[in-house]
């Protein structure tokens, strides 16, 4: 049995005013448990807390209620007095007479009697309180970040700057991601290589980064401030340390014809190769599908001019494992595929392109080395027509395109209509439009700019549909302002396709069991308050792997995401929240109810052993919770068929125990 | 214009199409290859649906010109589904001319031994919905 | 007007991050309801097992009304989202066994709607009042 | 012999209510009889018996025992006994009669149960001889005659009467109160039913089946027979067979908290469930097969060594009509007692 | 009236008992009268000759057993399965309630089981014997001069009535063909009931429940039933009994028990059969389904393996608990 304290609080005339605290203090005297009774002008006062101290220790308390303002105002306080008491913190409950009682009830007899009996709920509950500890667990000082594109590059970045060693997990042979295959940048026109670049060459020459390009990984166990993770590097049957980045295997090797991932398809590669000459880590790899040597044994090539030595077809995956104190997700989006979109006739003509293709194709460093030429016959388009949301903001077609906004494809074809205009005076630019978002710093001036200086021709409107007939492409296409239907014939046909998150982060969301949304972007732990943190403690969101993002927003959210892992990192130990789910593994059935209802990932299963009533052994599967990863919400505590499951500081019996105290 | 919202309930339920759900982007008019034909147009058969201005649809001749080829319902991002709109606006023509409500028992009526059951089940679907 | 003596006794089960803001909200506001009105607090609407429900109407209770966060603002981003599919089915299930649907509510209120709490309370209160005591979910050993 | 018209059944049933509560078997709306209180208009069941036994009356599925009023921090004992009233439980067959004999050497030997006793005082017992047996029967291997039922009163039903004849001081004290329904008669329509009675009980395919290897002194031959594993294999552990059982009298006493005080009451348990009897240590029997044993053996053997032979079990079939997976004492007894009633 | 026979069975058992395949055979073990089947656990082939039917009654659902049985037995037990039974034995699974390793379905088909209450009324009390003739069920009494000849159709237990499935959704071996889910007039009596008045409603149940005896049959023979410690057996739980005191722990007991399977229950109706009271509690997990159904679309649970269970789960456009009546048919 507890020995209960009560301390009524006045808060001047705030509670005394419409409840007769003398009365609540006496009448709650005689509740079981109770020993103690006493109420005061100001319990959260200095003298306040004193009288509860002198209290615990005069009458031996081991439970403490506090009938006062909501505990959302001091429950902290009296926690750190019954602290200061010697007691256990978890030891207190604040029933909450002010805000829930004499604030909102006039009559001074019916706000008593509620007072009362808030004050017997909470000593009901108290009764039933036991000392809780939050757990503590180690962090390890390192961090992991998945994705080497601007988002995980700039987190990188920032993470190692505060001093933290970071791991950078990269699936292509170069980090760079998606801006490395940009031309220019909206609204400020700057080159893509220019300023990524260099960033690019922090990260290789920070010696608190570690690049693992070409890898993936496969295996993430352990939860916030120990995860522990397998990451396999992909053989590129180069030595990446002995590699000089020469170039001079690429120039010799006699597999030409490879399309080239970085350029869309729209060039060819070696079958060894370094994507573009700024690639970091520069370094060659060796596409073991494409190399005769590797597939028949038969070339060597490139082994031979290696001056270095490089070379070595006998590689094998490497398999590291490592374990990190944050992770951070920067797996980025790809362009959804045109293929099902027969109506654009992207399969059927060379000429109809993706906005990402258009990007390599104007860049300079691009398959035509900036020049603006049809990808058909290499001559120069005079009219060209942009299609916005192809793929976004579609419903009806699941298999085909993606519900949402993709929100930068507004601005991007806004600048390439812009840059075609500026470059090709000579050109005729259509952009057909759905609306024209442009929210963003000097964003809607950029696009009017694309309309008022540069002359494109903005169409509100869609394409229908498009025929290549001989050298042109047949575009169909409503007008709506001007409600007519326009016949064009153009050159080239630019199609602002829907993006979506990277294929690889699904099986990722599922490694870090972090939540994603049904469109596999990943769930942010509060939209608004924790916009760059996974539900999953530990797991952080950097980029467009959380939703579609510009860069200055992808950047802005990767410093964020850093400035969160830093702050986790900087710590020695977590404390954990002690009010946490615990599974009785007696009355645990292993039925997994709990584990589907988790949103954190926190309970696993284990098989144990138990020695049963009638002396035989069995091999059970219960529930185990992690305290480090639950954040206590409860929710396994209702799925759970059995009642195994419960929760600290709101156990069944205590939460029963204020109802039946309430309704008495 | 007087806005006409029984007629518009009657027209949404009858094509089973929500209005509301149009963007208004303009491709099933991109589409239509009978746009020139018509006085109105998809997108505007979705519009006017959508703010109860039916009658003028009812009295034009874009009922008649829409090719049922339901390009635009297939291309329609938001499965709005245009052409079951104008679908359903020509039967409220076809209603109003007295044409309507074709029973079970008219069939022996109007039944030749020759007569296809595709008709049938057509003359049904168009009479009785 | 006529006032009847009867007082209904409600139990409000309020989740700690959105409801239970609200009802302090609405306290600071001092937006009166009826002190009828009893709050509990729970982490999450979803640690609200249907036992305490029918615990409640056994002890006495007349009406039972659990708050959370709104759909999409869980604290724990998807408890309120279990809330509703069980008491979407529980109470489903009582009204099947004859118990008056007006003795159970779900309400969505954030921490920034006191109003919307005091309302919803009054409202409640009002309506359980209405039908009197529980008579089909009592438990006649736990009368005084 | 006395003799009532079934005409007049209802009138005779008015006569008993004037001054006790009459309860008899009422036909379910889904087809099973019950006990019931008996009002005007309602019918009395052709039922040849109720899927629970009369033995509620007397030992109720829960009885409150006393409470306590708490206030803060006083308690207060309450007495909650009362005196019964007089009741009579009418047309309990012959099985359900022997049940009483059963339970009273429980109850009603020192220490004696009050609770028990009061209303087996205050109860008046009118039998019901059983025309038309079922395939489940088999009280007659348990020495009861179905013709011969006993208790305070003893009936007989015919095509056109109903004959009674009192047993004991209260079945007198009975039938002398509704002289005003009944008339003298002979013995002739109840002998004549008596033997079809016999006729019909030599059929029942349960007739033959022997108790020999059963009684008292045969724990150790029968405690560790290798049967029992395949026999429990399939028990699923729930108290079907013991709360429809007549002779099942084990309960467990319970508190139950109101808010106000406690009620201290005690409710049937079952020897199948496996918190039965737990104590502080835990269970004494771990396994469904032992608790489905201590059943069995309980009715067989253990109880008859204490009460002078008497079995635990008067064979009315309940059991067998209701398990879900038909395991039951007849299994039991062939298995166990080496198939003899084959 | 089962188009597959007993010695079909004994067959397929006896041959994998032979090659080793399984060590033991869960099947049904004749009784008294021909009705009162026990599941039974069968060794040898020779046992099965002996002790071994297959007719109309055997309706229970074996599912439930593999949970405790495979954690003793040696080698693997052969479970004969029903279609409806094969859907407790996926949800099992999906619960991790035992090994499937340790398990050989033999698929059987069902033409639905009899209900020997319905037999009995019309038969009457006194079965000496009971058979079957293609479609029809003999009973000889020893009330009646000639056999009582009776059409199965007639006398199908309920849930039989309102077959959901002839499909077997898990199987080794399956005998016979291959069968479908079929369409039932399953919830037809929830919608019955939907529709009268809450005193109507409440009424019905006060009379069904407080028929209740607290026995725990539906609750020991469901399937979806298997806690190690049931609440209702857990002094901790709050909710502990062990008998209906009153008509609230009649109403707290079936209410909870239903809500604990909701979402699980795969409908095989053990709970109605075995009450031996003739509780529709069925009803009560049917009204979840259909619930269930209405308002997060089709869900049949245990139609496959892992699955999730519409009440761990959810969707953001899920209906409010506000809005479950609305437009629902009912009278005022």
């Amino acid at each position: 049995m507890q020995r209960v304290g009560v301390f009524v609080c006045w808060c001047g005339s705030n509670i005394a005013g419409t409840v007769d605290v003398q009365a609540v203090s006496e009448a709650l005297k005689n509740e079981p448990g109770v020993v103690f009774s006493a109420n005061y002008q100001y319990m959260c006062s200095q003298a306040g807390q004193e009288m509860i101290k002198t209290a615990v220790k005069e009458h031996h308390l081991t439970g403490i209620v506090v009938c006062s303002c909501s505990p959302r105002m001091h429950e902290a306080t009296f926690r750190k007095t019954a602290v200061a008491a010697g007691l256990n913190p978890y030891m207190v409950e604040i029933a909450n007479i002010r805000e829930q009682c004499s604030w909102v009830h006039k009559d001074v007899t019916a706000g008593t009697e509620k007072a009362i009996i808030l004050g017997k709920a909470a000593i009901a509950k108290v009764n039933l309180n036991t000392p809780l500890t939050p757990g503590e667990s180690p962090v390890t000082k390192r961090a992991l970040v998945i994705g080497g594109g601007i988002a995980g590059i700039q987190t990188a970045l920032d993470i190692a700057d505060a001093g933290f060693p970071v791991d950078v997990v990269e699936k292509q042979p170069t980090i760079g991601g998606k801006m490395a295959q940009l031309d220019k940048t909206f609204p400020t026109l700057d080159c893509a290589a220019c300023i990524l670049t260099p960033k690019m060459v922090d990260v290789a020459q920070n010696d608190k980064i570690r690049i693992f390009s070409y890898s993936e990984v496969t295996d993430v166990r352990g939860f916030v401030g120990n995860f522990d993770v397998t990451i396999k590097k992909k053989a590129r049957f180069v030595k990446e340390d002995v590699c000089t980045g020469c170039g001079a295997c690429v120039e010799k090797c006699p597999m030409k014809k490879i399309p080239n991932e970085f350029n869309l398809g729209m060039d060819n590669r070696h079958a060894i190769y370094i994507p573009f000459a700024q690639a970091v880590p520069k370094v060659a790899t060796i596409d073991p599908d494409a190399c005769n040597m590797l597939k028949n044994g038969k070339c060597g090539i490139c082994s031979k001019v290696c001056a270095a030595g490089a070379i070595d077809y006998k590689q094998k995956d490497e398999i590291i494992e490592e374990t990190y104190g944050a992770i951070v997700v920067a797996t980025g989006f790809n362009p959804i595929s045109m293929e099902k979109f027969d109506e654009y006739a992207y399969s059927q003509s060379k000429d109809v392109i993706t906005s990402l293709e258009f990007e390599r194709l104007t860049n300079a460093a691009g398959p035509t080395a900036g020049m603006l030429v049809r990808p058909s016959d290499g001559k120069h388009p005079h009219t060209l027509v942009f299609v916005q949301c192809v793929g976004s903001r579609c419903e009806s077609c699941a298999e085909k395109g993606k519900e949402y906004c993709s929100k930068i494809c507004c601005m991007y074809t806004a600048k390439h209509a812009m840059l075609t205009r500026d470059k090709y005076p000579d050109t005729e630019v259509y952009v057909f439009y759905v609306d024209v978002r442009t929210p963003g710093k000097n964003f809607d001036e950029f696009y009017r700019r694309a309309v008022e200086e540069y002359g494109v021709k903005y169409v509100k409107g869609m394409v229908g549909k498009i025929v290549p007939e001989g050298d042109k492409l047949k575009v169909q296409a409503s007008d709506l302002i001007a409600n007519k239907q326009l016949h064009l014939d153009a050159d080239l046909v630019v199609l602002a396709a829907a993006i979506e998150p990277d294929h690889s982060a699904r099986p990722l969301a599922t490694m870090l069991t972090a939540s994603m949304d049904t469109n596999d972007f990943f769930t942010e732990a509060h939209p608004k308050l924790r916009p760059v943190e996974s539900p999953t403690a530990g797991v952080f969101l950097s980029g467009t792997c959380q939703g579609p993002k510009d860069i200055p927003e992808t950047v802005s959210q990767a410093g964020a995401a850093a400035s969160k892992v830093i702050g986790l990192l900087v710590k020695d130990k977590l404390t954990g929240n002690p009010c946490v789910a615990i599974a009785n593994e007696l009355t645990c059935n292993g039925c997994s109810s709990c584990e589907r209802v988790c949103p954190y990932g926190a309970i696993s299963y284990l098989d144990k052993e138990f020695r049963m009533p009638d002396r035989t052994t069995k091999i059970r599967r219960v529930a185990s919770v992690n305290p480090a990863v639950c954040q206590g919400c409860g929710a396994c505590t209702v799925a759970c068929p059995s009642g195994a499951m419960d929760l600290n500081g709101f156990m069944n019996n205590q939460i029963m125990a204020e109802v039946d105290a309430i309704c008495k | 214009m007087k806005h006409n919202n029984d007629l518009r309930e009657e027209i949404l339920r009858m094509s089973g199409v929500d209005t509301a759900k149009c963007m208004k982007c303009g491709k099933c008019s991109a589409t239509c290859p009978a746009y020139d034909e018509m006085e109105y147009h998809p997108h505007q058969f979705v519009g006017m649906v959508e703010i109860g201005e039916i009658e003028p649809l009812l009295s034009s001749e874009s009922l008649y010109k829409c090719l049922s080829c339901f390009a635009c319902v297939d291309r329609c991002p938001r499965g709005v589904a245009p052409a079951k709109v104008v679908e359903a606006v020509r039967l409220t023509a076809i209603r109003r001319q007295g044409a309507n409500h074709m029973t079970a028992n008219d069939v022996p009526l109007i039944l030749e031994t020759d007569t296809p059951p595709q008709l049938l089940v057509s003359a049904f679907r168009k009479y009785t919905k | 007007m006529q006032v009847t003596e009867y007082k209904p006794l409600i139990v409000a089960f309020c989740c700690n991050w959105c409801s239970y803001a609200g009802a302090d909200l609405a306290g600071n506001n001092r937006l009166a309801y009826p002190a009828d009105v009893k709050i509990i607090r729970v982490p999450c609407s979803c640690r609200v097992n249907p036992t305490f429900i029918l615990r409640a109407f056994q002890r006495g209770a007349d009406g039972v009304i659990i708050c959370g966060c709104h759909p999409g603002d869980c604290h724990y981003t998807s408890g309120n989202y279990y809330t509703r599919r069980r008491m979407a089915t529980l109470f489903s299930m009582l009204d099947f066994l004859g118990i008056e649907r007006e003795r159970t509510r779900v309400e969505w209120v954030s921490a920034a709607e006191g109003a919307k709490f005091a309302a919803t309370m009054n409202e409640f209160a009002q309506k359980v009042a209405a039908l009197g005591e529980n008579k089909r979910l009592e438990d006649l050993r736990c009368k005084k | 012999m006395l003799k009532c018209s079934l005409d007049n059944v209802q009138t005779l049933f008015a006569e008993i209510a004037k001054e006790a509560k009459l309860y008899l078997p009422i036909d379910n709306a889904d087809g099973t009889a019950v006990f019931g209180e008996w009002s005007r208009g309602v019918a009395w069941s052709n039922a040849l018996n109720t899927a629970k036994s009369p033995k509620d009356f007397f030992f109720p599925q829960t009885e409150d025992l006393m409470r306590f009023r708490t206030e803060g921090k006083k308690i207060e004992v309450i007495d909650v006994r009362r005196e019964s009233d007089d009741f009579v439980v009418f047309g309990v067959r012959a099985c359900d009669v022997k049940s009483f004999d059963v339970l009273d050497r429980v109850f009603l030997s020192e220490p004696c149960d009050s609770f028990y006793a009061e209303k087996r005082a205050h109860g008046i017992i009118v039998s019901l001889a059983c025309t038309r047996p079922a395939e489940t029967c088999f009280c007659g291997i348990f020495g009861i005659h179905a013709a011969e039922p006993a208790g305070d009163v003893s009936a007989w039903k015919t095509e056109d009467a109903l004959y009674l004849r009192a047993n004991t001081e209260k079945g007198t004290a009975l039938v002398a109160r509704l002289s005003s329904v009944l008339e003298e008669c002979s013995d002739d329509a109840v002998n004549a039913q008596k033997e079809s009675i016999a006729k019909i009980m030599n059929k029942l395919p349960l007739k033959d089946l022997s108790t020999e290897a059963f009684g008292g002194g045969k724990t150790q031959d029968l405690f560790h027979s290798p049967a029992w594993d395949a026999l429990s294999s399939a028990c699923l552990g729930c108290g079907t067979c013991t709360f429809v059982c007549p002779t099942c009298q084990c309960y467990d006493i319970k508190d139950f908290n109101t808010g106000n005080g406690v009620i201290r009451y005690r409710c049937w348990d079952s020897c199948m469930y496996s918190e039965f009897t737990k104590m502080a240590h835990g269970n004494n029997r771990l396994t469904q097969k032992e608790r489905f044993r201590q059943r069995f053996m309980h009715k067989l053997v253990y109880y008859p060594e204490n009460n002078d032979g008497l079995f635990g079990c008067v064979g009315c079939g309940r059991c067998l009509a209701k398990c879900p997976i038909s395991m039951n004492i007849v299994k039991v007894m062939k298995q166990i007692g080496g198939n003899k009633g084959e | 009236m089962q188009k597959i026979t007993r010695e079909q069975l004994i067959d397929q058992a006896s041959e994998l008992l032979a090659n080793g395949t399984v060590s033991t055979v869960l099947g049904w073990g004749a009784g008294e009268f021909g009705y009162d089947v026990t599941p039974t656990l069968f060794k040898t082939a020779e046992e099965m000759q002996n002790g071994f039917v297959f007719n109309d009654f055997c309706g229970a659902n074996f599912s439930k057993y593999l949970v405790s049985k495979t954690k003793t037995l040696e080698g693997k037990l052969l479970v004969f399965l029903k279609p409806c039974d094969t859907y407790s034995f996926n949800q099992l699974l999906t619960e991790h309630r035992f090994d499937r390793e340790k398990v050989y379905v033999v698929g059987i088909p069902c033409e639905g089981m009899a209900d020997i209450a319905k037999v009995k009324e019309i038969s009457g009390e006194g079965i000496s014997s009971i058979a079957s003739d293609g479609d029809r069920i003999v009973v000889t009494t020893l009330y009646a001069d000639a056999p009582v000849k009776i059409d199965a159709r007639n006398v199908l237990a309920e849930r039989c009535i309102h077959c959901k499935s002839k499909k077997h959704v898990a199987y080794d071996t399956l005998l016979g063909e291959e069968g479908d889910v079929v369409a039932s007039a399953r919830f037809d009596e929830v919608t019955r009931l939907e529709s009268m008045t809450p005193d109507e409603r409440f009424a019905f149940w006060q009379n069904e429940l407080s028929k209740c005896i607290r026995c725990n049959a539906c609750r020991d023979a469901c399937p979806a039933c298997t806690c190690e410690t049931c609440v209702f057996d857990n002094p901790k739980s709050g909710v502990e009994n062990k008998s209906p005191s009153n008509s609230f722990e009649e109403q707290m007991f079936h209410i909870i028990r239903a809500f604990h399977v909701a979402g699980r229950c795969t409908d095989c109706g053990e709970c109605a059969r075995v009450c031996p009271q003739n509780i529709p509690l069925h009803l009560l997990n049917r009204k979840f389904i259909k619930d269930i159904n209405t308002f997060y679309g089709e869900y049949q649970a245990g139609a496959e393996v892992g699955s999730r269970s519409p009440l761990t789960d959810y969707t953001t456009e899920d209906l409010e608990p506000s809005e479950i009546f609305v437009g629902r048919n009912e009278h005022a």
